[in-house]
This record gives C-alpha cells, structure tokens and sequence, in this order.
C-alpha cells in the first residue's frame, strides 16, 4: 500500500487531498503510468507534465526512485512560498 | 521534535522579539541580517486582495532545517531562524522571516540571502492570490530558479 | 531639515517599530532586508566592556544621505532608513540599522548590503573600546575598505 | 579665518576639538603645513600620517582642496563606524 498527497492545484484538479493504493510499485513511474490511466487531468499533470514534482518520504524524488509499501509518495507543482 | 529554529505558523510574528531571542544567547554577534516577505497588493498587474499560503506538513520542517544547516556549513553563523507563515493572509502582512545572526557582516547578508533564495524554490508552500478576476495559484518564477543556480557556481 | 530617513542619535531603536514605518506608506513592498550592527564583547582578543561612538555632526548626516540617494540610482527600491547611534554603548546593545525595503528580494540585499559598505568606510563616525586593558581607538579595517572596493567594478 | 575640527584620537592628541586660524591659506596642504610648525605630533599626525581625512565643509577633500575665509575644514583618522 502507498499513501499518496497532492497539494495545490494538483489537490484542486483531482479533488482530493490524499489516497492509498493497496497496490506495490517497483518506482514513482511506475505509480505515475498507473495514475495516469484515470483520465485526461490525471496524463496531463503527472505524465505530461515536464513540472511536476515530487517528494517520497518527505525528500525530494524522481520517477526513477524507489517505493516501499507504506511509502507516503507526494506530488505537487513548483513551489512559490516565501 | 519541536524546532525553535524553523516555525511554520498562522500567527504573525515580531520583528524585534525574533531577533532579539535570536542573539540573546550569543554573545559574539557583530551583525544580524532579517529579510521579511510581505504580501504585495499588486502581482502580475492586477490587484491582490488575498493570499493563501498552502504547505506539506513535515516535509516544510524538514526541508527548511536542511537549507538552514547548509547555510551553517558554509559560512560561520552564530545563530539562524527561519519562520513561514501559513493561511490566509491580506496585502502588507508579513509572510516570512529569515534572521542571520554572524559575528561579521558578510556572512550574515550572503547567508540570509542564500535562504530565502533556497526557500523560494525548495521548501513546499503555494501561494494562492485573490484578485477582482478571481482566485488563481501564483506561478514559480524562473528568476527564482536563477537566482537558486547562483549558489551552484 | 530633518531627515526621518536618516538619524543620528543617542537613543537606542526598536526595529520593528522603524522596519513597520518604512513600509507603511508603500503598499508594493515584498521585501524588507534590515541591518542590525551590534557591539560585540569581544574584539581582537579582548573582553570589550564599554564602546563609546563619536561622530562628525553635519558631514554625518550629509554622508550618510549621499549613501542612501546612490543607492536609490543603483536599485529600484520603494524605501530605506540609516539609523546610527552614538554615545555610550554596552555590549550587545544595538549600534546601527540600515533596512530597505523593494518589491523583490535582490534589490533589498544587494542595497542594504551596499549602503553597510559605504557606511563602514564613508561615514564619520569612530569607535573608541574599553577593555581590561585600558580604552583604545578601534583601528579601520583593510576588510571593510576592500568590501566598499567590491561595488567599483 | 579658517574653522578647524579635530574628531577621535586627533582630537585627544592635539588637546582640542576645535579652533579658528586667522589666517589665509591657497589649499589644505599650505594649512597642514602651517600646522606642522607647531610640533612632533603635529607634524606626525597631519604632515607625515598618509591615513589622515580631510574634509571641507563636510565633503571630502585632500591637501590640493582650495580654502578660502569661513571654510570649515576637519581633520580626522579613517572611520570606524557601523
């Protein structure tokens, strides 16, 4: 299982602020072909998306890194804080 | 694991109190430098009459500590204090403090600029702006980027 | 001709007090960068147990503006203040604040930073220390004339 | 007449902070020169010292700077302020 977060815009778009997936995922890329296969927002904005970031256990990440069951897998768009 | 040094908070803060708990502690502070972030009433043309501020608990924390430790190993800093607001804010509020405590000048300007430019681009906040067209996400800024990439030299 | 942007005084300051004035009447402010220059207790080796910082009234104030109004040419920036006491001070008490206040970040260190620079070597004012030793004048620091050479080139 | 200020050590060693010369001089240096008759310190500190500031009239100067009647000219060691 993997706990997944969107924030921002991301969290507007999919209308939902975290899920879990009872399923095992050999990397992020992995978990991203598989979320993209929900439809056109989802493709556009974690496949399509040369912005899209993204945090596994809180440390910044790419497609190619690793998850572990009970991995928390964020995804988000560029950060404007400050 | 509460951090002194790093806040995320809805409150506001005081310039004076932060800075003075900052050096109260060490004695051989020469200089401090504050940056304070505050919202601007007018982005991208239009006028701004709110802002959200939006973060992902834990990895906030943790991603301000390590840009604060990073600046400590690059410069000799007596002391460093990082508080971000979060929530809804109005134009002028004060967003952010970063606060630089050295024993000579320089050290305190490049390592406080070092932060907020690391801030800008890799701690997770998103800000969120309404203006009479509406609500929009603010856009990152490529200059952030650049400014960011200076440190990499 | 009193300038409010520019004050020498006997008085300490409160920084919030003097930050939250500077950017009172500019609403396009998204950033502020304050200098806070401190007595440090200790200096070339010695415990320093008293300062006391004499200056030129007249060409103080004129120097200090003639700072300021270059570093208005160089930047685009909405506000800035040079506070700079004099008289008896203790460790740790507050010596000198220089805060700027600009629409982005850059602008507002680069500035503050500058007018440090150009204060440390243009203004007339001087330290004199008392340690156990007996008191002494501080000598000018080769470090602080080369940091002004840095904004020649 | 010229005005005349000493600040900081200057002001200690010469034993006063201020003065009035009846006197006219071309330029600073012809001042510092009639200064330096004055004694060891005086000579050391203004003749001999190339560490000395000048200003006239609160703007900085050096010994080719004209003077004339009512000028104010200081004296001082390089600044340490800030």
């Amino acid at each position: 299982m993997v706990n997944i977060l969107y924030f921002a815009s991301f969290r507007e778009v999919f209308g939902q602020a975290q899920e879990q997936i009872p399923a095992q995922f050999a990397n992020v890329g992995e978990l991203i072909h598989n979320l993209a296969e929900r439809g056109e927002h989802w493709r556009e904005i974690l496949l399509e998306n040369a912005q899209v970031q993204i945090a596994v256990n809180h440390d910044i990440a790419n497609r190619d890194t690793p998850i572990k069951a009970g991995d928390e897998v964020a995804f988000f768009p560029p950060v404007t804080g400050g | 694991m509460n951090n002194p040094f790093v806040r995320v908070q809805i409150e506001d803060f005081d310039l004076s109190t932060e800075v003075n708990w900052l050096r109260e502690n060490h004695t051989d502070v020469g200089a401090v430098v504050a940056f304070v972030g505050t919202v601007r009433d007018i982005n991208e043309g239009d006028d701004v009459q709110q802002l959200e501020l939006e973060h992902y608990p834990g990895m906030t924390e943790k991603a301000l500590e390590n840009i604060r430790q990073e600046a400590h190993k690059r410069w000799h800093l007596e002391s460093s204090l990082i508080i971000h607001r979060i929530g809804k804010m109005q134009p002028k509020d004060q967003i952010v403090l970063v606060a630089v405590a050295s024993r000579h000048r320089d050290n305190a300007f490049e390592a406080s600029h070092y932060i907020m430019d690391y801030l800008k681009t890799n701690a997770p906040f998103w800000k969120k702006e309404w203006t009479p067209e509406g609500e929009r996400w603010v856009d990152a800024r490529l200059s952030d980027e650049q400014a960011m990439q200076r440190w990499l030299a």
